[in-house]
């Protein structure tokens, strides 16, 4: 394992990832050891092309000031550039109107903004009102940020919380979806692709059922919005979630999109800065989307970088991206396939899934798997990925989780293959 | 200071404004604040079956949206609500059209001097302030509910 | 004003300013016009030295990696990182432990914290929980967004929302101060250092009234903790707030600060992510703090930078920023002075204020005097500066803003004064 | 692969441990989980007065939150609360020593091969799980109510 993997492209993959690793530096890493680095953790958090780093750095060197209060020369600069960050995003995930996007500082935010505007009991409009006798539903797959806001929400408002299960295969089990989307159902919220399982949601079912009974339907895009093309119109869904720091962008930066009807029917959620019409002490009134959702001094920078991320992926191509992680997928799954007491938790083909995959080495606990490989130079993620309940789900105390992005290369694959039988070796 | 948004003639509405002070009889107002520097206008039309027979405001703020009131008065003062809103429409288009589009000064008038303020985005708003109060106040004298809704939400 | 100010210090400023301004690389900006940049905005934002900009490079092409959740390499250092400048700024604002240092993504998030979890009424302890009856007090010079949260947590409980209000110096009136704070007041919000007026404020006197009744004390410290050595403990508030953008740090990051009591006492704000201690579908329990309130993957490289921001001021000093600053604003105040129809919004002398100077220039809007600065290259706000009920209070619809900061060199103000002079011909 | 933290010794005690199984009587348990990993404890004190007479336990996790148990009950089991605390007090500090502790042998036994681990911050609360139960449960046989209030909170 000491001499550095060199970069070969799957026979079914459509990019160059010799070239696309050219453009991220810390690729180039030497760790302890002077091991390279075989990072199959962008799951977790994705690395940064040049691009982006020098978007931040010449925004920081040349056009630094705050947004949207400045009459002067800088202050224009950095508010269009702030801006046109909101733009790039907008067009990136096909949202009909650029004032839907609205920045806040990661896909945690974003769900908990929804959640806790809902909750607040402050909306007019009744339908964007939780209460007694109003229904949550999420499924057992989703993070941890897609669980918690909810039940907080549930418990302050008195609505049930409840949830779809998973089959056998990691997969949801609609069966019972009828009942458990029904006419008291007020918001679904799921993920669009697991960060556990790697499972690509059926958004289509389940949103026809929501629509059915008025439901409001969230959607997590923090894993699938980095990885395929994702057009909120096609979707239909009526509000999105992702964060930049999965998509080769900064971290302090998320997006929740929203219909423009279903935003301008939430109350505010945070207070002050730039998301007011009017302040007097004796009461205040609120500016439109999006400015309404982004109190105080917004990641201007971090914007910027978003930008300029979501640029770099447009340039790569997203089918591209695409097609290059389903390749590789279907490479790490035969791979780990055949490694005796090896288990995949979740899809074990590479259909309608994404590259993410978690899987058990029988009688070695996930935390063991990990560190060795961490010695081999090979970072992948153990534990329960925020996701608990898909661990209690399989009967498991946690999981380790190899994932992909368009910089992972076979020989990557090769690498956590020859990590995970030295795992075997060490611990047997 | 060539390039500057203080054309002449913006300089000359603002030191010397047209038909400022509010008027009787009128048949609505519309009052419009930018909350980003604290500019305030009041506008009144009094109309007469289709004709605009008066424009009359009050505010405070800076030259842009002042001037840009006694400019809106000059223009629209005795003309058609068609008319009224043609130029509107036109004058809107300009400042935020970002620079890059040419005013017609048949249409525009003394309006035209404020090409260089939609290179501004900060100012726009102060350019278009009386406009968009005019707009309102108008909808509201001809009793149309959806613009006026629209001023409600604002 | 078309040659470069050269830059000099004034006779009683302690700082090399001249060597400070060459690690901010923004200040050679050239702006249209080929016009030198003089940069009097720093209230709004300030500008960031190399130092910061390295770490933020550093991190991102080298340790990059999401934090508290890797056992590999990367992950131990991003992780590193991201604590070890919770460690920096604990220590740079006396605070007594680590856990007390909460990062947010700018001030508002952190005083809409208090306030929403104040009023989300899931407190255990009474202590913690608004209510109809109960009282909240902040002041009439307050930040929007220390104005806002409070107004809407009042709607949502039933609480009072009131107020100190303020002298015609621009000083807080505290003639009835033991009325308005009084035993139903559960809270009082202020602000250390006005970013419209400069007014330091008598936190003290303030302090003692609150603790009389029992009620908690959090200062806005977004304007004080860039500008002079600010020490919670000698303070004795029970928590503070501030951003990293306004002290040389990168945008996307604030900070609370709370007395570990308090903390713990406050329930959870927003769910997700690594906030939690164990979530179920039937429920969660959460972290201690700090973590207990950084729902999802924090701003880590913007903590880095952020850290790198105080490592920077340190070496400075604090006092000696102060000091400088206070020659600064002494000088200006005397230039401003001397120009006919200028007039001081605020202390007019350097006692007890900082570097920020609003003022009007008579019969001549804020919004001109600010874009004909800007047409030499001095960029000043203009505006009501996210307090407007200042504006009000004074009976002027917005004020143009002057704000220094270490890199400010008396050169600079005297540009503004001539910059000023300018405007009023130009409007005259 | 020599700066490992996996030393022979935390090897064999974890593919060998000893004392494991919960076992009765016992005058107190406590029951700790890792959230970060899942790894879980549960630890059982049976005291005789001063005495520690038996340190049982049962749990799942990573080889060094197992062998982390064994070498805690190999340690503990026989000594006085005093001397247990002691050794505790000495293995946190070890822990929390980011790998610039020399570790005392004569206190720790087999406990020093876990040095190393105090270089990897996400593995020392898998190496402090056992402890951090056993000195709850110790708390709670003895009914100070300070610590086991303590455990409540956490
Ligand atoms: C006094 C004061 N409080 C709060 C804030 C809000 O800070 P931020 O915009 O970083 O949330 C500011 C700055 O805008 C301020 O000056
Ligand atoms: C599916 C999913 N949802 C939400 C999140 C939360 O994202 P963030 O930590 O950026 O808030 C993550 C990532 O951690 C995720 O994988």
């Amino acid at each position: 394992m000491s001499e550095e993997p060199a970069v070969s492209v799957g026979a079914n993959s459509p990019l160059d990832v010799e070239r696309v690793r050219k453009d991220f530096p810390i690729l180039d890493r030497r760790l302890a050891g002077d091991r390279p680095l075989v990072y199959l953790d962008s799951a977790n958090t994705s690395q940064k092309p040049t691009a982006v780093l020098d978007a931040l750095a010449d925004h920081y060197t040349r056009h630094n000031a705050n947004v949207a209060r400045a009459v002067h020369q800088l202050g224009e600069e950095a508010t269009a550039a702030y801006e046109g960050a909101r733009d790039k995003i907008a067009a990136f995930i096909g949202a009909p109107s650029r004032d839907e996007i609205i920045f806040t500082k990661n896909a945690s935010e974003a769900l908990n903004l929804v959640a806790n505007t809902l909750a607040s009991g402050l909306a007019e409009n009744p339908r964007y009102r939780l209460g007694p006798g109003d229904e949550i539903v999420v499924t057992e797959m989703e993070h941890h940020s897609n669980i918690v806001p909810w039940q907080l929400a549930a418990r302050r408002t008195g609505a049930r919380f409840r949830w779809i299960g998973l089959t056998d295969e990691g997969r949801l089990d609609l069966s019972t979806l009828g009942e458990l989307i029904n006419p008291r159902t007020k918001i679904v919220s799921l993920v669009h692709q697991s960060n556990i399982l790697g499972t690509v949601n059926d958004v289509e079912t389940i949103l026809a059922r929501a629509s059915e009974v008025g439901a409001l339907v969230l959607l997590d895009g923090s894993q699938s919005v980095p990885h395929l093309p994702v057009d909120v119109t096609a979707l239909g869904v009526d509000l999105m979630a992702f964060t930049g720091h999965k998509m080769v962008g900064p971290t302090g930066i998320g997006v929740l999109w929203g219909r423009r009807e279903v935003l301008d029917g939430l109350p505010p959620f945070l207070g002050g800065g730039e998301m007011i019409e009017t302040v007097a002490m004796e009461g205040s009134t609120f500016a439109p989307v999006p400015h309404k959702f982004e109190a105080g001094t917004p990641p201007i920078a971090q914007a910027v970088g978003l930008g300029a991320a979501v640029d770099y992926l447009c340039a790569v191509g997203m089918e591209r991206i695409h097609d290059h992680e389903h390749a590789i997928t279907a490479y790490a799954l035969e791979k780990l396939h055949a490694i005796d007491g090896v288990k995949i938790i979740g899809p074990d083909t590479p259909e309608l899934r994404g590259g993410t995959i978690s899987f058990t080495v029988d009688g070695i606990h996930p935390h063991d798997v990990g560190q060795v490989l961490d010695e081999q130079g090979v970072a992948v993620r153990v534990g329960h990925h925020c996701a608990r309940p898909v661990c209690v789900r399989y009967g498991i105390p946690a999981t380790t989780r190899a994932s992909f992005y368009l910089y992972t290369s076979t020989d990557e694959i090769d690498a956590l293959a020859a990590g995970v039988q030295h795992v075997k070796r060490f611990f047997g | 200071m060539n390039d500057s948004l203080y054309q002449e003639i913006i300089l000359d509405h603002y030191k010397h404004p047209h038909g400022r002070g509010l008027r009787e009889p009128f048949d609505a107002e519309a009052h419009h604040v930018n909350p980003t520097c604290g500019d305030e206008i009041t506008v009144r039309v009094a109309l007469d079956g289709e004709k605009v027979v008066d424009v009359s405001y009050e505010g405070q703020g800076c030259s842009i949206s002042q001037a840009s009131a006694s400019v809106l008065h000059e223009l629209l003062t005795g003309s058609t609500i068609t008319d009224a809103m043609a130029v509107e429409q036109s004058f809107v288009e300009l400042m935020q059209g970002k620079g890059q589009i040419e005013p017609d000064e048949d249409v525009l008038g003394d309006g035209i001097a404020f090409a260089g303020v939609a290179k501004y985005p900060a100012r726009v708003k102060c350019a278009l302030l009386s406009w968009m109060a005019f707009k309102d106040a108008t909808a509201r004298a001809v009793g149309s509910p959806v613009v006026a809704a629209e001023e409600e939400r604002r």
